[in-house]
C-alpha cells in the first residue's frame, strides 16, 4: 500500500504546473488558507500566497465567471467546485460561456481552464451533496472531460489538463482522495497523460467492463469474484469521456465480444449510455451479447447507509451484471 | 441594534417558555454530536449552537399557517417551529421513523404539519423557495407569512438578490432573515463582503431592513412580530439581520481554529440562554432551581425522544425506488 | 392545411387547464400582457389577469424558485424558460431542489411544476439561443421530460404535464409554434395524453427511426424520399422521453430490426444515446444492424445560414443515416 | 444626475470626433435595419439607437490595454471601442470576412485586439466574464482595467450581484456601467425593480456608484475617467449608471408599443447626437455644413464597409466543425 493517494495527486499535480506557469492560478470556496472541504489544496497558500489562491465568497456563478474572464485574458485558472452538485449554480458561465467562446468567436478567442468537480458518494451525503454530474458535460460541445480512477492518472491527467488549451471538467471522487484530511504522501513523478487515451487495467478474455472513477475499483473486485467463476473479465477505463479513445475500446470489445459498463451516476442518460450507443453504432459487428449498464438506479441520493448502498452500484451487481452479459443469471 | 424593543418587561411563563425551547436546541444538538461520535449519526451536521435565540425569537412570532424555509443549519429553525425531537433524531439516525423516512437527513428534513417546508444543502436556495411560497400565499388571499433563514455567507449568492427584488416588486408577504454569525464556512464576513450590516442591503429592494441581537430572543420576536405585520397588511417583505455566532466549528468535526479566541471568548459571554435567563433573574428573581427544572424537563425529553429514534427500523433497501415521483406511471418513469 | 399549430396547441392547453383549476398560473419574463416573445401565450393575461400571469424581472433562478416554492403550497405553476439556453441560470431550483424535494422528504412534499422550454434553431439564432438540452433532464431522476411532435400532441401532452403530480421539463421547439406571433387557430378538442405512450407516425418494415419534436418532420420527408428508393421507414415518436414507452419501441424494433435515432441535439450524450443504450440491451435479439445516431454535429450552434444547416440534421442527412443501417450506403 | 462634469468647454476637434462616432453608431444601426429587412442579416438585432453617448462617452476615457465586455445591445460599444464597420457587417451578414468569421453574428462580435471580448447573449453574462479579466489585469500589476455594460434589466439577476461582490472585497479595476434605458424587454423599470436609481444598488458592496446624463457624452466620458482612475489607483470597482432610452423597439420587429408616446417624445427631444451638437454649435458656432460634412463622411465609410461585407464568402459549411477545440486532439474530441 503506497501512501500516494487521489488527494496527493492532484495536489502535486497543481502544485508542479503553478511552479512551472505563473499564470496558473486557484480559484473557489475555501481553497486558501484552509486548505480545502477535503484538504485537497493543502500547503499551497502557505507557498504561494493570496495571488494565486483566491478563496471566494459563496458565489459560484461570480466564481466560475471570473476564471472563465480570466481565461479571456491569459490565466490558466483552475477554480474547484466543493461538492460537484453546486455547479448547477454556475451552469451559464461553463455551457454558454467557455465551452462556447472559442467557436462563437470563430476561434478568436480560447478560454484554457479546468473546474475540478469533487464527485461521487462519501457516505450519507445525501442528495445534495453526492452527484456524479459527468454526463451533462459529455453533451456540451467545446468542454473535455476527465475522470481518473487512480492517483497516477489523476495527477497526469491533471498536468494535462491544466496545460490543455480549453475548458476541461476534471472529475474528482470524493473516495478516492484517500482518508479525511488527505495527509500528504509520497511524491511520485508522473508524466502528463494525453487526453484521449484508455487504459487496461485488467486483462481478460470474456468481456469488457467499461468503469471509470470510483466504481473502478468497485469494478476490480466484481473480475476477482468472477475469475474464481470461470469468468475472464477484461477491465477498460476511459480516463477521459471526451475524447474517448475509440480504437481503446474497439480493441478490447472485438476481443471479448461482450460488454458492461458501470458508473456511480443514475444509468438513464448517464456517460454509459453513450459508450453503449458508441460500441452498438460503431463495433456492432464484435458485438455477441446485449450491452450492459449498472450504475445508480434512476433516484436521486438517499440519505440512510442501507439504502445509499443499494443504489450505487458496487462488486455484487456489477458480478451479477456481467453474469447477466454471459447468460449466467 | 433594536435592543430597545426588548425593553418592556417579560412575562415569566412566557419567558420560561422561550427559555425552555432555547436549552432543547442546545441540548437536542450536544446530544446529536455525541450520538454522531458514536456511530448513531452517518450524515454531516452543522450544530446551531449559540444561535439558538433566533430559531426561538422568529418562530415565537409566527403563525400557524406561515411556511417556513431554512439551511444546512436548520435543526433549531425546526425545534423552534415546534419540531418533535424524537422523529428528527431518528431521521438522524437515518431510521424509516424519520420526518423523512431516512432519505433526507439533517441537511434535508422537514415538517410539512408545521409549514415547515425543509432544511437544505444549498447555500441560498431556501431564499427562492420561500418567496415563491409567499407569492401562492399571497394568491390563496393572505393571512400567512412565509420565512426564509439563511446565513452571511448565503447573502452573497445570486439567490438572495433575485428574490429579494422579486419580493419587493411583488410585496410578497416574507420575512428574510439572516443569522449572521460573521463566518460563512471557515471564511470571516470581511474576507466575503466588505459591508459589515447585510441588511444594508435591503436599501438596493427599497426594502426595510433591521438589525438586531441575535442573541436576544425577545428582541429577535418583536421585530418578527413587526415584519410579520406589515408582511400581513401588504406592505411587502423585510430584511431582518440578527447578529449571532456559532459556538462551535462550522460542522461537527471542525475545530473552529480560524477563529481568534477572543472573539470566541466575547461571545460565549453574550450566551442567548445567559441573556434570557439573566432577564428572568432580575425581572422575576427566578433561581437556580428554576433553571435546574427546565433542564431537568428537556433531559427526560431528549432521552425519551432518543430512546424512541433508536427503536425505529433502518429502512429496506429496496425502499430507495420509491418517492422518487408521485407518479411513477406504473414504474416506467424509473426505467 | 390546418391553421392549428404547436402555439395554439399549447395556448389551448394552458388555457384550458387555467379554467380547470385555479392553482395553475403562469410565470416567467414577459409571458404576461405582452403574450411571449413567440406570442404563446398571447390572449391569457386579457382573461385572466395579472393574479394568474406573473412577468418578472430578469431574475431566471427567482423565477423557477417561485415557480418551485409556490408549488410546495399548493400551487400548480407552469413556468416558461424564454429561450431554453436560459435554464442554464436556473438549474439549481430545477435539479437541486424540484426534482429531489419528493425523494428527499421521504415522499411528503411534491412539487407539481411545469417548465416549458423553448427549445431549437429558429434561424441563425447561434449558440445561445438554440440549444436542445433535454438530455440533461432525462438523467436527473425525479424530472419527466416531454418534447411533442404535433400540435395535438402538444395540447394533449401539456394538460397531462399540468395535472401531472412531478416536475415535468416540456420542451417546445420554436419552428414548430408556426409562424412567428403564433396567430390564434381553430380551437381543436384534445384529450390529455398519458405520459410514457409513444406513437407510430408512419408504418414501415425495414427500419424504425426514433424521432421527436422539429426533427421528426425531417424523418417523415426523408421516410417519403427512402419510400422511393424501396426502403419502408416505420417512424416512432417516443413523445416522452421520460418516461420511455419501451414497449412500443419494442414493437417497432421488433419488426423492423434496425434502427436509426434522429435529434437536433448534439449526439455525444444526447437522448438518442440513452435510447440507443436502451435498443442495444434490451432489444438486442431483434437487432440486424448497427444503430445509427444522426443529429446535431457535436459543436455549438453557429450563427451563419450555410453553417446551421450544416449542423442541424435534415432530410438528407437522415436519408443517408437510413442507408447506412441498411448497408446502402 | 452630475452634468456639472461636463460644464467645463469642449475641444472643438475632440467634440467633432466624438460626434462623429455617435453619428457613425446612430447610421451603423439604421442601415443594419436596411440591411435586415432586405434580407442580408439573418439574425437578431438589438439597435442601440438612441443610447449613443453612453458607448463614446465610457470608450472615449479608455487605454489601449483596457479590456471590455458587453451585451446583446452591443454594436455601439463596439463601434465606440473603434471597431470597424465592415467586419461587423460581414459579421452581421454571416460572412467568413466577419469578425466571429460568421460564426457568431451579432449577439457574439468579438474584437480580440481592441480587447473587446464579447458581446453576450445571455442578460447579465458580460458581468461576471469582466471581473474576472480586471482579476488577471490585478494579477499582472495594473494599469490597466476592465468595462462592462449591462441593462436596467440586467441588474436582477443573481450575477451581477455576485460579481459587484466579489469585485469590491477583492478591489478590482473594473467599471460596472449601466445603461439605465428604462426598459427590460417590453418590462418597465418600475414593473422589474421598486428603485429607481441603479446605481444605489452599489452600496450593498461598499462601491461608489454614480448616476450620469447617459445622453451627455462628456458626463459620460468624465464618469469614465474618474472611475478609471480610482480603479488604477488599487480603489476598487464604480458602478455608474447612465440614463438612457431606446428609441426603437427592444429588437428589429418590436414596434415598443408597450411605451407612452410623451415618454418616447421626452426622449427623442432629448438626443444625444443633438445634445453634443447644439454644445458644439454654442461653444464653437458650428453650422450646418459641418454637421453635413461629419454625416457625409461617416455615409461614405459605411457605404464601403457595407460593399466590402456583401463581397465577402459565405463560409463553407464544413467549417461548422472548426474552431470546436483550439486542440481537437486530431478530431477525437468532436466524435
Ligand atoms: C451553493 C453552495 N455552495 C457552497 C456550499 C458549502 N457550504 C455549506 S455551508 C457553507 C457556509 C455557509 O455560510 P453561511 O451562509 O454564513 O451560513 P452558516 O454556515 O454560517 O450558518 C458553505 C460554503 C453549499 N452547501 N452550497
Ligand atoms: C438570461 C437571459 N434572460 C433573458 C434573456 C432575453 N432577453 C434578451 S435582452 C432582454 C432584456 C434586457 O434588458 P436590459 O438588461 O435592460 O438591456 P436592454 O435590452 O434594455 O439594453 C431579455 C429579457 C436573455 N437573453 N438572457
Ligand atoms: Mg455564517
Ligand atoms: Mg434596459
Amino acid at each position: 500500500m503506497t501512501k500516494f493517494s487521489c488527494a496527493d495527486g492532484i495536489r502535486q499535480a497543481i502544485d508542479e504546473e503553478m511552479e512551472r506557469d505563473p499564470d496558473v492560478f486557484l480559484i473557489g470556496e475555501d481553497i486558501g488558507e484552509s486548505g480545502g472541504v477535503f484538504g485537497v489544496t493543502k500547503g499551497l497558500y502557505e507557498k504561494y500566497g493570496p495571488t494565486r489562491l483566491w478563496d471566494t465568497p459563496i458565489s459560484e456563478e461570480a466564481m466560475i465567471g471570473a476564471a472563465v474572464g480570466a481565461a479571456l485574458v491569459g490565466a490558466r485558472p483552475i477554480a474547484e467546485i466543493m461538492f460537484g452538485d453546486f455547479v448547477v449554480l454556475a451552469m451559464d458561465m461553463l455551457v454558454n460561456q467557455a465551452a462556447k467562446t472559442h467557436y462563437m468567436t470563430g476561434g478568436r478567442l480560447s478560454v484554457p481552464l479546468v473546474v475540478r468537480m469533487v464527485t461521487g458518494t462519501a457516505g450519507s451525503t445525501a442528495a445534495q451533496h453526492s452527484q456524479s454530474l459527468e454526463s451533462w458535460f459529455v453533451h456540451v460541445p467545446g468542454m473535455k472531460v476527465v475522470a481518473p480512477s487512480s492517483p497516477e492518472d489523476a495527477k497526469g491527467l491533471l498536468k494535462t489538463a491544466i496545460r490543455d488549451p480549453d475548458p476541461v471538467m476534471f472529475f474528482e471522487h470524493k473516495q478516492l482522495y484517500g482518508g479525511r484530511g488527505g495527509q500528504v504522501g509520497d511524491v511520485v513523478a508522473v508524466e502528463p497523460i494525453p487526453l484521449g487515451v484508455g487504459r487496461v487495467r485488467r486483462e481478460g478474455s470474456d468481456v469488457t467492463i467499461v468503469s471509470y472513477l470510483k466504481t473502478l475499483e468497485h469494478v476490480l473486485d466484481a473480475a476477482a469474484t468472477l475469475e474464481g467463476e470461470g469468468i475472464s473479465c477484461e477491465v477498460w477505463d476511459p480516463r477521459t469521456l471526451v475524447p474517448l479513445d475509440r480504437e481503446g475500446l474497439r480493441r478490447s470489445v472485438a476481443k471479448t465480444g461482450r460488454v458492461v459498463i458501470a458508473h456511480e451516476a443514475p444509468v438513464r442518460g448517464g456517460a454509459g449510455a453513450e459508450i453503449a450507443a458508441v460500441v452498438a453504432g460503431e463495433f456492432f459487428e464484435h458485438l455477441k451479447a446485449p450491452i450492459v449498464r449498472v450504475g445508480g438506479h434512476n433516484t436521486p441520493m438517499p440519505y440512510a447507509p442501507e439504502l445509499e448502498g443499494y443504489v450505487v452500484p458496487g462488486p455484487e451487481r456489477i458480478a451479477e451484471a456481467v453474469r447477466r452479459c454471459l447468460g449466467r443469471a | 441594534m433594536t435592543d430597545s424593543l426588548s425593553d418592556k418587561p417579560v412575562d415569566k411563563d412566557e419567558g420560561l417558555q422561550l427559555y425552555r425551547r432555547m436549552v432543547r436546541i442546545r441540548r437536542f444538538e450536544e446530544r446529536a454530536s455525541q450520538l454522531r461520535a458514536a456511530g448513531l449519526i452517518p450524515g454531516f451536521l452543522h450544530p446551531c449552537i449559540g444561535q439558538e435565540a433566533v430559531a426561538v425569537g422568529v418562530c415565537g412570532a409566527l403563525g400557524d399557517g406561515d411556511v417556513l424555509t431554512s439551511t444546512h443549519r436548520g435543526h433549531g429553525h425546526m425545534l423552534g417551529r415546534g419540531a418533535d425531537p424524537a422523529r428528527m433524531y431518528a431521521e438522524l439516525f437515518a431510521r424509516s421513523g424519520g420526518y423523512n423516512h431516512g432519505k433526507g437527513g439533517s441537511l434535508h428534513m422537514i415538517d410539512v404539519q408545521l409549514g415547515f417546508l425543509g432544511a437544505n444543502g444549498i447555500v441560498g436556495a431556501g431564499i427562492p423557495l420561500a418567496t415563491g411560497a409567499a407569492l401562492q400565499l399571497k394568491r390563496r388571499g393572505g393571512g400567512s407569512v412565509a420565512v426564509t433563514f439563511f446565513g452571511d455567507g448565503a447573502t452573497n449568492e445570486g439567490s438572495f438578490h433575485e428574490s429579494l427584488n422579486l419580493a419587493s416588486l411583488w410585496k410578497l408577504p416574507v420575512l428574510y432573515v439572516c443569522e449572521n454569525n460573521l463566518y460563512g464556512e471557515f471564511t470571516r464576513q470581511d474576507h466575503h463582503q466588505v459591508i459589515t450590516d447585510v441588511a444594508a442591503r435591503s436599501s438596493s429592494y427599497g426594502m426595510p431592513g433591521v438589525v438586531v441581537d441575535g442573541n436576544d430572543v425577545i428582541a429577535v420576536r418583536e421585530v418578527t412580530r413587526e415584519a410579520r405585520e406589515r408582511a400581513l397588511a401588504g406592505e411587502g417583505p423585510t430584511l431582518i439581520e440578527a447578529k449571532t455566532y456559532r459556538h462551535r466549528g462550522h460542522f461537527e468535526g471542525d475545530m473552529g481554529r480560524y477563529r481568534p479566541p477572543e472573539e470566541v471568548a466575547r461571545w460565549m459571554a453574550h450566551d442567548p440562554l445567559d441573556v434570557l435567563w439573566g432577564r428572568l433573574v432580575k425581572e422575576h428573581a427566578l433561581d437556580e432551581a428554576a433553571r435546574d427544572a427546565v433542564r431537568a424537563d428537556v433531559e427526560a425529553e431528549l432521552d425519551a425522544a432518543i430512546a424512541w429514534a433508536k427503536e425505529q427500523e433502518h429502512p429496506a433497501p429496496e425502499q430507495s425506488l420509491e418517492d422518487v415521483y408521485v407518479d411513477s406511471i406504473g414504474g416506467a418513469a424509473l426505467r
